[in-house]
């Protein structure tokens, strides 16, 4: 009824002839193909580019020792057949698997070697996550089928962060290699695997188009899925509502995972396709910069803290699509403290704290400047949420529209960086390290992850110690006690972990989500003819 | 007289009049019948609302209503315009009185760098200044302004070669009138007339290219009432919400008809090729 | 297709004709008359705005669109041309039975076309084709037909010529581009409308003397418009003088000349020195359109003005050998 | 005229290194610089400071501007900081879309905006000007994107008769790129349902972009043919006895056509404008949308080639423009 009013007021009614339901015209695609329409990533060297639609790439193109696989995603080996620690936690040891790249040469531990020297020498992408504790001298074949690395000290993220690391094929690369750039302009429109799925080359569009074929010798074998699908084409649609009426239509087969809520309805109304919904580890966050006056002070960081209307916001904007989250730990990951009571909505618990951060002299008559990322429309309608209730305690927020990389590269000081800003933290690895970790251990201040600039002593003291132990009992204790303390003192606004919202159709089958990738995981996916 | 009685007669021109009148009116009256609260706060639990008797056009994402926001959101569309074509005006025109009127190396440097502007796309370049200065719509308006003012260079240029070449100016200057005073009293009007025809159209303009503007988050800022915005932020609710895009799109629409069409009028006014009837 | 030999007569008949403006109804025309008999030219001569020029785009049904025939007739031979369609007076009139010289040569060529392309243009509006032996002597073709009218208008290089556009061409020459277009189709009328104005002295006067010849050669009937009594005296046959839309006096230009009867027509002489047709030596302006005078539109302006001068405008009256005027002081009794 | 347009490119030249400059100067004095982009989501502060010395961002602009000019001199536009790819290379692939898209658009408006603008001024002041001026100032005023999504909802949704997105069916394959120019390319391989596909694709996303395009054309022909008819050649041609559609469909609209062809030509810089919305919308793989991700990911090295690139085709356009125009009006020709 209601696309029909739209339709009348858009002058087309004589021609909305029927539109009880959208005809089915084609067969979705063609038979045994899948055209997945997710956001591609920025370039194809994985070594280079980390962002999250590089995961969905780096799993069906590449291998890694290690894989995350379900929801909760669990670390499993994958070209390593297992890894040995030693007691100080220093030097790891994996034994490799038989496996060929894609051009049919096996995978060596000399190849291990040259992919790890390569991800730290680009010192670009996942590399952040290693050069700390790995001098790239440090990565050793022992023989052809065992790798061991000897970090700086003891990193028992180390695992976690196992499968950020594409294995490649060095030989690949070395032909195309000019004045020791490791084949970096080549490999951003290639590919040099051993995954499941191999890159069609001539394909490649950046930021529109990408098919890959299936790689039918990869060293798992293709018994867990009897009807593999031999061809997934890749494509980018910018505009939700065309991706939303590219899947009514049977273009395509998927959506992204980030599906508005407000039309899943749509999806859910038609026929032939469904909606996919996974809790997923990505939490949003409005960051506040404590080392920025008024919001050195606690109180009115908690007065910011109740006076966001959570319950509004994933209920009413988000059609409790989300679910709120206490602390910065994604709330179905371990570390993050059961009965963490969050913040709730209260205009009069928030006055309560602004009198009195008033009282200790906190300036909070000044304009706040609230930084949003224009192209994520939900960064501004969480910044709106807050802007009319603080109107409402007679605080000014402003609200600036900015982009990711300004962002980043103002984080970069506490004067540059904004009173506050919306984001979210993805799943990079699956380990508290990604989030508590990194957000408030004052050693990563000057990233963006820690742009709160939050800084106490026995917080880090606390993750320090859980980054170092290798008893995981005791790094969920510490990890639990430093969520409370950074909760209580109101580091941040913390909202929710998101559920992620896929429309998919309907002959989809044997689709698997895991935080880490989406569930773009297509060697178990299949097609109901 | 004369004039009012033939502008009369031109019937899409009395349309625009008539629209571009109601629209400054309502910019005038609209915080008399939106109240603040009506224009920014929203209640979450009843955003998208079709139109309905409460909320005439319906609600936006946040809950609020889409018709206060409309009539508040002239307001901020005509200052946009305004503050745009007056800009423009105030480096294009005196930059192409200067170049039209001189014949040095300098009049031939102004020229040159509006080529330069005028080969850029006015979008990408706006875009850029946009970024160069910080978002919002105070840079956006700078950005278009920016970019707008060689078309009235170039105009004004044009024009005052022609009122140049004529005899009286050499006359003029013959008798030792002053440059000023010969630019003031006798180019100016003649200038005057392809110039106001020209903002009128590029009011029209401004408004729509600050709507893509703000459709590329690039102009007003949240939580304004912008129209732009509007549609930009509700354009993903589309199609089953679809009044919290038609609704400001009609707005826009609406507007920029009836600058262009007040504009068209004007020309056919003005312009003394046209004036002829035949 | 044949050319049979048109009508050799022209005549306009108490044509009132007014024109809708902005500021209100323009009597332009006040039972304007011309006659044009079979192989004389005629002059219409007057000042500017008086009418002429839209008397000969009465003729030829080429008239602003807010104008209004309020009465009188147009006559070619015995056919009434203000009945005829658009159509048919693009078909049979314009260019085929009358030939048309505007005024000035330098606007009324197309600049973006080449000669030919615009002489050949209404020759083909009238259904000429390429194959119709024009004129046998010339190869029977189009261009043949072409090349011939250059050389009779005589344009040096006329082969030349016609590949050329209109702006290589001097006013003179485009005059006679203009000419020969006017003779393209063989017409038996040519109305010229002050052909030489915009030209210099030297070469008004080849041009006149051309057109002099062409119209003697082909036997032509030609009603020449212009302000200069001057031209009229060395041109024409006939004359018919106009004074804001109304033609005041007629007859064979040595008479007229020798003799004027018409307050209008002796000061206008009187005046003549100073060629511009100005008059200067008249007190009083020309009256506006818009509320022209009542009855003989001169009266405000005539010496000799009687009281009934104003209440309608005289009738014609003969007064010797084909000569009329309208004037009461010739008994031309307000009607 | 070889001497005219030769002439004219070196004239060019001078434009286009302002127009650089600007560019250059107004990227590289923004505040942020994008080594921090570059760098990575979890890189170190001293991980971002390596690259920007890496990439020299911390030389003074006029040397990186000078490294710059020297790369651009050998058509090297350098290295998109996002994709990794070269510029030219990524540019290569999206500029023969958004070339195909706005031809189609310019020649749809063409054809529909000139015998509208025509027909508006012979009927000047009458019931049909004054609905074609409401109509085609309506089409210039509709937001392009409101425009497209009705489009696609209509002719593919609900009526199924057109492709929604792109620029040709996923899994087709595409024929041997020659010029990059679909309908081009797959003709020169006789590859009809390819052609028929491609042509199907563009229906939507050119008709959406005419829009603005037809509208303007429509008024600058009917403000031409106004005006010609003002003429005398016009009256004298009516008097010759020319027959009336002759003098208004070759004589009055070639002469008007001869000053519409400057305002195509201009047109063509708005409609590379209004190419950012509607390429996003039907996911035209062109340069606008190439032009809005690089500035939304601070890529300047790709922001500067489009500025350039775009530039260039100004400049090419402009010149075709002027060439028309000689072929046009005779007198135009002798003056060069």
């Amino acid at each position: 009824m209601q696309r029909r009013l739209f339709l009348v007021g858009s002058l087309a009614a004589a021609t909305a002839s029927h539109m009880g339901g959208f005809r089915m015209a084609r067969a979705q695609g063609r038979p045994g193909e899948l055209v997945w329409a997710d956001n591609l990533p920025g370039g194809l060297d994985p070594h280079v580019i980390f962002d999250v639609p590089m995961q969905f790439y780096m799993l069906n193109i590449y291998d890694q020792l290690y894989k995350y696989e379900g929801n909760p995603p669990e670390l499993k080996p994958w070209l390593a057949s297992g890894h040995t620690v030693s007691p100080d936690g220093r030097t790891w040891t994996f034994n490799l698997r038989d496996a060929k790249f894609h051009d049919g040469s096996p995978v060596t531990a000399e190849d291990v070697v040259y992919s790890f020297r390569r991800m730290l020498a680009t010192k670009r992408g996942p590399s952040a996550a290693f050069l700390p504790v790995l001098p790239p001298e440090k990565v050793k074949a022992v023989d052809a089928k065992t790798v061991q690395f000897e970090l700086d000290y003891a990193y028992q993220p180390f695992l976690s962060a196992m499968p950020l690391v594409c294995i490649m094929n060095p030989r690949l690369l070395k032909a195309n290699e000019k004045d020791g750039d490791w084949g970096q302009p080549w490999l951003a429109s290639n590919a040099a695997g051993s995954g499941p799925y191999m890159l069609d080359a001539a394909s490649y569009k950046p930021a529109e188009a990408l098919d890959m074929k299936r790689y039918e010798s990869h060293f798992m074998g293709w018994t867990h899925n009897p009807r593999p699908i031999d061809i997934v084409r890749c494509r980018d649609i910018q505009e939700t509502t065309t991706r939303v009426n590219a899947l009514l239509r049977g273009d395509i087969d998927a959506t992204d995972s980030y599906l508005p809520t407000d039309q899943v309805e749509r999806v859910l109304r038609a026929k032939n396709v469904r909606v996919i919904k996974d809790e997923t580890m990505r939490v949003m966050v409005i960051r506040m910069n404590n080392k920025k006056p008024p919001f050195d002070n606690v109180n009115f960081r908690r007065a910011m803290s109740h006076a966001f209307n959570y319950r509004g916001f994933i209920s009413g904007v988000l059609k409790d699509y989300a679910v709120r989250n206490a602390g910065p730990i994604p709330q179905n990951l371990w570390g993050a403290p059961k009965d963490l009571k969050p913040y709730e909505y209260n205009l009069d618990l928030a006055r309560e704290e602004l009198a009195q951060a008033k009282a200790q002299g906190a300036p909070i008559d000044r304009e706040i400047e609230i930084h949003i990322q224009q192209q994520l429309a939900q960064t501004t309608q969480a910044a709106q949420v807050l802007q009319q209730d603080l109107r409402k305690l007679n605080v000014n927020l402003k609200i600036a529209p900015n982009l990711w990389p300004n962002l980043v590269s103002s984080t970069a000081k506490p004067e540059t960086t904004p009173d506050m800003w919306v984001h979210w933290v993805s799943t990079y690895f699956v380990d508290p390290e990604n989030w508590i970790g990194q957000m408030y251990d004052s050693q990563f201040h000057g990233t963006w992850k820690a742009s709160s600039w939050y800084k106490n002593a026995k917080v880090d003291q606390l993750l320090r110690e859980a980054r170092s132990s290798s008893d995981q009992a005791k790094r969920q204790a510490l990890y639990e006690e430093a969520s409370r303390i950074v909760v209580a003192d109101a580091a941040d606004i913390w909202i929710y972990n998101t559920v992620q919202i896929r429309g998919i159709s309907a002959r989809v089958e044997g689709y698997k989500f895991s935080p880490v990738g989406s569930g773009a995981e297509f060697r178990y996916m299949s097609l109901a003819s | 007289m004369l004039i009012l009685i033939k502008f009369l007669r031109d019937v899409p021109a009395v349309l625009g009049a008539v629209i571009v009148l109601s629209v400054a009116a309502l910019a005038v009256v609209a915080p008399l019948v939106a109240s603040p609260e009506a224009v920014f706060d929203g209640n979450l639990l009843e955003r998208l609302q079709p139109p309905s008797s409460v909320h005439l056009f319906g609600t936006d994402n946040l809950g609020r209503d889409i018709c206060a926001r409309v009539m508040v959101g002239s307001r901020g569309a005509l200052l946009v315009a305004l503050s745009v074509v007056v800009l423009a005006v105030a480096i294009g025109v005196p930059a192409g009185l200067y170049a039209g009127y001189t014949t040095s190396w300098g009049s031939e440097l102004v020229m040159r760098i509006t080529d330069v502007f005028l080969a850029v796309p006015q979008l990408i370049l706006a875009l850029a200044i946009a970024q160069l200065i910080g978002k919002g719509l105070e840079s956006a308006m700078v950005a278009l302004g920016l970019t707008y003012w060689p078309f009235f260079c170039r105009t004004v240029y044009a024009e005052t070669r022609r009122v140049r070449s004529t005899l009286f100016v050499d006359a003029l200057e013959g008798i030792g009138a002053s440059r000023s005073r010969i630019l003031m009293v006798h180019v100016l009007p003649n200038v005057a007339s392809p110039v106001i025809v020209r903002a009128t159209i590029g009011m029209g303009f401004t408004i729509l290219t600050t709507a893509v503007l703000g459709f590329l988050g690039i102009g007003a800022t949240p939580p304004m009432p912008d129209w732009g915005l509007a549609i930009a932020e509700s354009r993903e609710y589309l199609p089953d919400s679809w009044w919290a895009v038609t609704f400001p799109g009609l707005a826009i629409l609406a507007t920029v008809l009836g600058f262009n069409l007040l504009g068209d009028g004007l020309r056919d006014l003005v312009d003394p090729r046209l004036r002829r009837s035949r | 297709m044949t050319l049979d030999p048109p009508p050799a007569v022209l005549e306009v008949e108490e044509l009132s004709l007014a024109i809708d403006t902005d500021e209100g109804r323009a009597g332009i025309l006040d039972r304007a008359s011309v006659k044009l008999a079979a192989g004389s030219i005629h002059g219409v001569v007057g000042e500017s705005g008086c009418g002429k020029s839209t008397l000969l785009k009465a003729i030829l049904g080429v008239l602003p669109k807010r104008s209004r025939i309020l009465g009188g007739d147009i006559r070619l031979g015995q056919r009434s041309l203000l009945g005829l369609s658009p159509e048919a007076m693009q078909r049979e009139v314009r260019g085929r039975a009358i030939g048309f010289i505007p005024q000035d040569p330098f606007q009324a060529l197309n600049p973006v076309f080449r000669v030919d392309t615009q002489l050949m243009e209404p020759l083909a509006a009238h259904g000429f084709r390429p194959d119709d032996g024009l004129a046998p002597e010339d190869g029977g073709s189009m261009r043949g037909h072409l090349v011939s009218l250059l050389k009779a208008v005589q344009l040096p290089d006329a082969e030349q010529a016609l590949r050329r556009y209109p702006h290589q061409f001097s006013g003179g020459q485009r005059q006679r581009l203009l000419i020969a277009a006017a003779l393209a189709c063989a017409p038996r009328i040519v109305l010229a409308d002050e052909p030489t104005t915009a030209l210099d002295v030297t070469t008004q006067l080849q041009i006149l003397k051309l057109l002099h010849n062409l119209a003697r050669q082909r036997r032509l009937s030609m009603i020449f418009v212009t302000h200069d009594f001057g031209v009229v005296a060395q041109l024409c046959d006939e004359v018919t003088v106009m004074y804001a839309g109304q033609t005041v006096e007629s007859g064979p230009v040595r008479d007229v000349l020798d003799s004027p009867r018409h307050p209008y027509t002796r000061l206008l002489l009187a005046c003549h020195p100073a060629r511009q047709g100005e008059l200067a030596g008249i007190p009083g302006s020309v009256p506006s359109a818009l509320q022209p005078p009542s009855g003989c539109r001169f009266h405000p302006r005539c010496p000799q003005a009687r009281l009934q001068c104003g209440a309608a405008p005289p009738s014609r009256v003969q007064v010797g050998a084909g000569r009329e005027v309208a004037c009461v002081l010739y008994g031309g009794a307000a009607e | 005229m070889g001497r005219f347009i030769l002439r004219r490119m070196l004239f060019v030249v001078p434009s286009l290194l302002g127009l650089l400059v600007l560019t250059f100067v107004m990227l590289r004095v923004l505040p942020n610089d994008p080594s921090a982009a570059l760098a990575g989501e979890n890189a170190t502060p001293a991980q971002i400071a390596a690259v920007r010395t890496a990439y020299g961002f911390d030389q003074p602009i006029w040397k990186q501007f000078a490294v710059y000019l020297k790369q651009v001199v050998h058509a090297d536009l350098g290295t998109s900081i996002v994709t990794g790819r070269p510029v030219v290379a990524d540019i290569a692939l999206r500029l023969p879309a958004t070339i195909e898209l706005t031809f189609c658009a310019l020649l749809f408006a063409s054809a529909m905006g000139i015998p509208i603008g025509t027909l508006a001024a012979v009927w000047h002041n009458s019931v049909f000007d004054h609905a074609m001026r409401i109509v085609t100032v309506g089409g210039l005023a509709i937001a392009a994107f409101w425009f497209a999504i009705i489009l696609q909802l209509v002719f593919s949704m609900s009526l199924d008769w057109l492709p929604l997105r792109g620029r040709i069916s996923v899994g087709m394959p595409e024929p041997a790129p020659v010029t990059r120019l679909l309908l081009v390319d797959s003709l020169l391989a006789g590859r009809l349902g390819v052609f028929r596909d491609a042509l199907l694709h563009l229906v939507m996303p050119a008709l959406t972009l005419s829009l603005g395009g037809l509208a303007s054309i429509a008024r600058f022909t009917r403000a031409g043919v106004l005006d010609t008819l003002q003429k005398d050649f016009v009256g004298y041609a009516e008097a010759a006895g020319y027959r009336r559609s002759r003098i208004i469909w070759v004589y009055v609209l070639r002469n008007s056509v001869v000053a519409a062809t400057t305002q195509i030509g201009l047109l063509f810089g708005a409609l590379i404008s209004s190419a950012v919305a509607v390429e996003s919308i039907f996911d035209w793989p062109g340069i606008g949308s190439y032009a809005v991700k690089a500035i939304l990911t601070s890529d300047y090295k790709a922001i500067l080639a489009v500025t350039l690139v775009v530039g260039v085709i100004y400049a090419i356009v402009n010149i075709v423009v002027d060439i028309v125009h000689a072929l046009l009006d005779p007198r135009v020709a002798e003056s060069l």
